[in-house]
């Protein structure tokens, strides 16, 4: 029987494994939390169909009790090595040390660190909060100011980390967009007497239903969208968060005082996935994320024979592109097996 | 405002500053308006700190002002500021202070102008020889003059004599701080906290014992614009900027603002007479203006200078409530006196605007 | 020319903290379908009255959602109502029956 | 490639302001000239981005290039590295060195600039002395520096200035050597050049209106002001 290493406990390596031991093969998750769900663990609903996010989170939890799932929580790989024959061997933090036929990559992303876009004040001005932060906010039902206040008018800023040469993030982050109009939305059922504008470059709706869900904002939730790119954000003296765009379509510079500034962080590849790859000798692409063989054919393929790619740590993606990324890996993973 | 997320801001952006052995270029617009404010730092740096620094006679104007006038073409600047390295290294020194904050920002973009295009300082080397048939080593350490009272901040402040703060109620001053736009917004990594949080005067009002104020419209232009002020028919852009300023920092009642570009520093002056003058309205308390000084000023103040060898006689706002807040002693009879205490009469006094 | 050789310039800014959103609030109840505009401009692009003057229906509406009404003032009668940008728009505005709510608005609040 | 193209790209400032551009407005919100012109940094790159020759011509021959005040607050922000503002200071070159700038308003400022700015440099070996600062051509200097105009010997020698006096310091007198050097470097450098042309275009733009270029259209570069900018 052939056994398969996965690094990164996230919902691609959740999905993986599953479809790997129904198929028979014997799985090693390692998962450097105590818990598997990675960044899905943050968040509160998910676009575009407002499903509970821990609802997924647990059917995934849930299919890792196969048998031929062996689980390694709050681990991480010390060491991996391959041997002449194309076999893994992953030392863990414990001392431990795991064997494999094949590897599979799933350590992801990491959402990027607001602090570094300085002239949006995050970690100084008290209003500013990232998209992160308003899923917690999300789960406690309490959207407030710094001061206790309720948030009178509200801007969600695009593009924060994405799409920035300034911070070497040449990429786009493709889920924020929808992200952005998913929380206006949340943010207009809880406070329905708020306004609430999105500042955006482009609306990217690439996936099903996301079009439908901006019409829905700005048809039921009147989410007010104005296409210029956040300059700079100042704070005044009641705390709140004035802000410089330009409304590019209306060619005027345009002024607006929020009390809640939500920014939109881009995805990073993870320092784990940097790090696999590194220790792996596999390509990374512009982006920081790891380069797959092929951009069609060969996505969740690296150069390296035995080692395999899957969810965020070769691109953005949604949850759905990333469980189907999983199954894909894990069909290529088989057929490598098969053939060896 | 969370102070600890700016300090994390400001150790992102130090920058090397040389010790000792600085020559100094002068700045137009400085001695034209502060000259006292040059005679102070040189003074302070002198004999105060025991530094090193030569004034140069034979250095002239970088042509800065006539370079973002769009008169005078790049090449030519590059070899007058190659002159002026020629001039430095042969009178051996290798650190460069000067005193202009757009010299500082040619400067700065010239010497990374030189990196990416080496054939560019080729060729300027030959145009300074053809020209004047000197050689020149680059600097090896470039800093604002702004960037040297920084970083012996500390040293000032042991010495000091006044400090920032209210005598009679002992409330810090609240100083706000103006950051001259070729500081740091070209090159962040070159100002000391960046482009965005810029310390190198916050940094010394908090060492002095003053309350940095900051006010949303921090980061704006002072508008001089260059042809926006040159021009009188421009002239509306460069005062309406400043007003933008004014109006955004006047809830926070600021006792004075510093400046560390000689061009804003005068301007934030001048205007608030102008403005007082064409719609009545005055920034300061009970009709005044807000002081603005440049940090020579504010530096010769905190270690006891006369205000009027400072010169700040020549500001249009009046410094005098700033003045009587630190409990400085000064002598109103002598302000608008010759050296010998001459008589030469006085300025007339504003319609509005207090002084 | 005054004493100084110029005035202190207006700022051409939009204000959205003190503009006046009253007519948007009456042409939103009106025409709600205004909340579904993208600025794609296909209104704009096919314009018979754009054509001729400086008329620009997508900025116009743009303009009443940040509450700059004084362009809508000056910009409104030159649209001859014809109707063209109702059959272009791909969110199904009723662009027209929001310029004649704008007109109602503007008529029955003169200054 | 067309002429003007061909100088933009040969433009030091150009090539270093300009990469490619998205719309993002970044550079419009925080500029100072959008904040009080009719002017857009972010549709002067898109203009230059597309490249039509035609509209660049009109571009450099209207009033547009010249409300930048360089103060370069763009270059901060750009996400795409570009620097609208040094976009500017190469159409400008350009404008200039094609005679482009007299056909505007803001543009004919530039014999005033040379004017007072120019001349002092090669004057004085200083942009800006105390004597070129006349009370009647600022007025909103104030009555301060009306009464330091009127006693400017007396008082420049109060605040440790050495106006107009040889040997160091503010406002000294700079050495005839120093000053050939100055005059020999605008000489090699095409400095000198550069303003004898803004002249010559000017002279011809005097002629043309029947003004004496020294005194009336000098006088006209310097305060009209249409009111058309906003």
């Amino acid at each position: 029987m052939h056994t398969v290493i996965i690094i990164g406990g996230g919902p691609a390596g959740c999905e993986a494994a599953y479809q790997l031991a129904s198929d028979g093969i014997q799985v090693h998750l390692i998962e450097k939390n105590n818990e598997t769900g990675g960044n899905l663990n943050n968040w509160y609903q998910l676009f575009p169909d407002r499903k509970n996010a821990q609802d997924l989170n647990k059917r995934l939890q849930e299919q890792l009790n196969h048998p031929g799932i062996t689980l390694h929580l709050g681990m991480e790989p010390s060491r991996v090595e391959k041997d002449g024959q194309g076999r893994f061997s992953v030392s863990l933090s414990d001392g431990s040390l795991l064997e494999g036929d094949a590897l599979l990559v799933a350590t992801g992303f990491k959402t990027f660190d607001a602090k570094r876009k300085e002239e949006y004040g995050y970690g100084i001005y008290e209003n500013v909060v990232t998209s992160v932060d308003l899923e917690n906010m999300f789960r406690n039902h309490a959207i407030r100011t710094s001061k206790g206040d309720v948030p009178r008018r509200i801007g969600i800023i695009h593009c924060v980390g994405s799409r920035d040469e300034k911070v070497c993030n040449f990429h786009c982050s493709k889920l924020c967009c929808i992200t952005g109009v998913k929380q206006a939305i949340e943010l207009r059922e809880m406070l329905p007497e708020s306004e609430i504008f999105c500042f955006y470059m482009d609306m990217r709706m690439f996936g099903p239903g996301y079009e439908e869900m901006y019409r829905e904002a700005q048809e039921k939730y009147n989410i007010k969208f104005i296409r210029g790119r956040l300059s700079e954000a100042a704070e005044n003296r009641e705390h709140q968060v004035q802000v410089k765009v330009e409304d590019t379509l209306l060619g005027r510079p345009l002024r607006v005082t929020l009390d809640l500034m939500v920014l939109l962080v881009g995805m990073e590849a993870s320092n784990e996935t940097q790090g696999m790859a590194r220790e792996l000798g596999v390509k990374l692409a512009p982006s920081g994320f790891i380069l797959p063989l092929d951009p069609h054919y060969g996505n969740n393929l690296t150069g390296e024979k035995g080692v395999f790619i899957t969810g965020c740590c070769s691109a953005p993606m949604n949850l759905t592109d990333t469980l189907n990324d999983a199954r894909s890996a894990a069909v290529c993973i088989t057929r490598y097996l098969n053939m060896k | 405002m969370n102070l600890e997320g700016k300090q994390q801001v400001w150790k992102d952006y130090q920058k090397e500053i040389a010790d000792d052995r600085y020559y100094y270029a002068r700045s137009c617009i400085r001695q034209t308006f502060f000259p006292g404010s040059e005679w102070a730092y040189l003074d302070i740096l002198k004999n105060k700190l025991g530094k090193d620094v030569l004034d140069d006679p034979r250095h002239t104007t970088c042509t800065g002002i006539g370079y973002h006038s769009d008169v005078v073409p790049v090449q030519t600047i590059m070899t007058v500021v190659a002159r002026h390295f020629a001039l430095m290294t042969e009178a051996g020194y290798e650190n460069i202070t000067p005193s202009c904050i757009t010299s500082f920002g040619i400067y700065t973009e010239i010497l990374e102008t030189w990196a990416h295009h080496p054939e560019i300082e080729e060729q300027i080397r030959e145009y300074l020889w053809k020209a004047t048939g000197r050689e020149f080593k680059k600097p090896k350490n470039l800093a604002h003059t702004s960037d040297i009272i920084y970083k012996f901040r500390e040293d000032i402040a042991a010495q000091a004599r006044y400090k920032l703060v209210d005598v009679h109620t002992g409330r810090q001053l609240r100083g706000v701080d103006h950051i001259g736009c070729h500081y740091a917004k070209m090159f962040p990594s070159k100002g000391i906290g960046g482009a965005e949080f810029p310390a190198v005067l916050s940094g010394m009002i908090s060492s002095w014992g003053g309350d940095v104020v900051d006010y949303p419209e921090r980061r704006h232009c002072c508008g001089f614009g260059f042809r926006q002020y040159l021009v009188m028919a421009n002239r509306g852009y460069s005062v309406a900027n400043s007003k933008k300023k004014f109006e955004s920092m006047r809830p926070y009642e600021p006792d004075f603002i510093v400046a560390n570009c000689p061009g804003c520093a005068m301007f934030l002056d001048k205007w608030q007479y102008t403005i007082s003058e064409m719609e009545g309205t005055t920034y300061g308390q009970d009709g005044y203006g807000i002081p603005v000084l440049t940090y020579e000023e504010l530096a010769g103040l905190v270690l006891g200078y006369d205000p009027w060898e400072l010169g700040l006689q020549m500001h249009q706002v009046a410094v005098e409530p700033l003045l009587d807040k630190m409990g400085i002693a000064y002598d109103p009879e002598m302000k608008y006196r010759t050296k010998e205490g001459k008589d030469i009469g006085r300025p007339k006094c504003p319609t509005y605007l207090k002084v | 020319m005054n004493f100084w050789g110029f005035n202190i310039s207006e700022t051409r800014s939009i204000n959205y903290d003190t503009n006046d959103k009253d007519m948007l609030i009456h042409v939103l109840q009106e025409v709600p379908s205004c909340k579904l505009c993208i600025e794609c401009g296909g209104c704009t692009a096919g314009c018979t009255a754009g054509r001729l003057t400086s008329f620009n229906i997508r900025k116009l509406q743009m303009f009443m959602k940040r509450g700059e009404n004084k362009e809508i003032r000056e910009e409104l009668h030159k649209c001859m109502l014809c109707g063209k940008c109702i059959l272009v728009c791909p969110r199904g505005v009723d662009t027209r029956k929001m310029i004649l709510s704008m007109m109602k608005y503007i008529k029955n609040n003169q200054k | 490639m067309g002429d003007i193209l061909k100088r933009l790209r040969e433009d030091i400032h150009f090539m270093e302001g300009f990469n490619s551009c998205m719309n993002c407005g970044v550079c419009t919100a925080i500029c100072p000239a959008a904040e009080f012109y009719n002017y857009d940094p972010r549709v002067i790159v898109e203009t230059v981005q597309r490249g039509d020759e035609g509209e660049i011509e009109e571009l450099l021959k209207s009033d547009t290039i010249w409300y930048c005040g360089e103060c370069m607050s763009c270059k901060t922000r750009c996400p795409r590295c570009n620097t609208p503002g040094l976009v500017i200071m190469g159409l400008r070159k350009v404008s200039q060195e094609l005679g482009y700038f007299v056909h505007s308003e803001k543009g004919r400022q530039q014999y005033a600039l040379k004017h007072v700015i120019g001349e002092s440099v090669l004057k004085r070996g200083y942009c800006v002395t105390p004597d070129l600062v006349k009370p009647e051509m600022h007025p909103e200097q104030g009555p301060v520096w009306e009464w330091i105009y009127e006693h400017m010997d007396d008082f420049y020698d109060r605040v440790h200035g050495n106006l107009r006096k040889p040997g160091a310091g503010a406002l000294r007198a700079v050495d005839a050597e120093s000053m050939d050097e100055l005059h020999r470097i605008f000489d090699v450098t095409g400095g000198t050049e550069f303003l004898n042309q803004i002249e010559s275009y000017s002279r011809e733009k005097a002629e043309e209106e029947g003004t004496d270029l020294e005194e009336g259209y000098f006088l006209r570069t310097y305060m009209e002001n249409s009111g058309n900018h906003q």
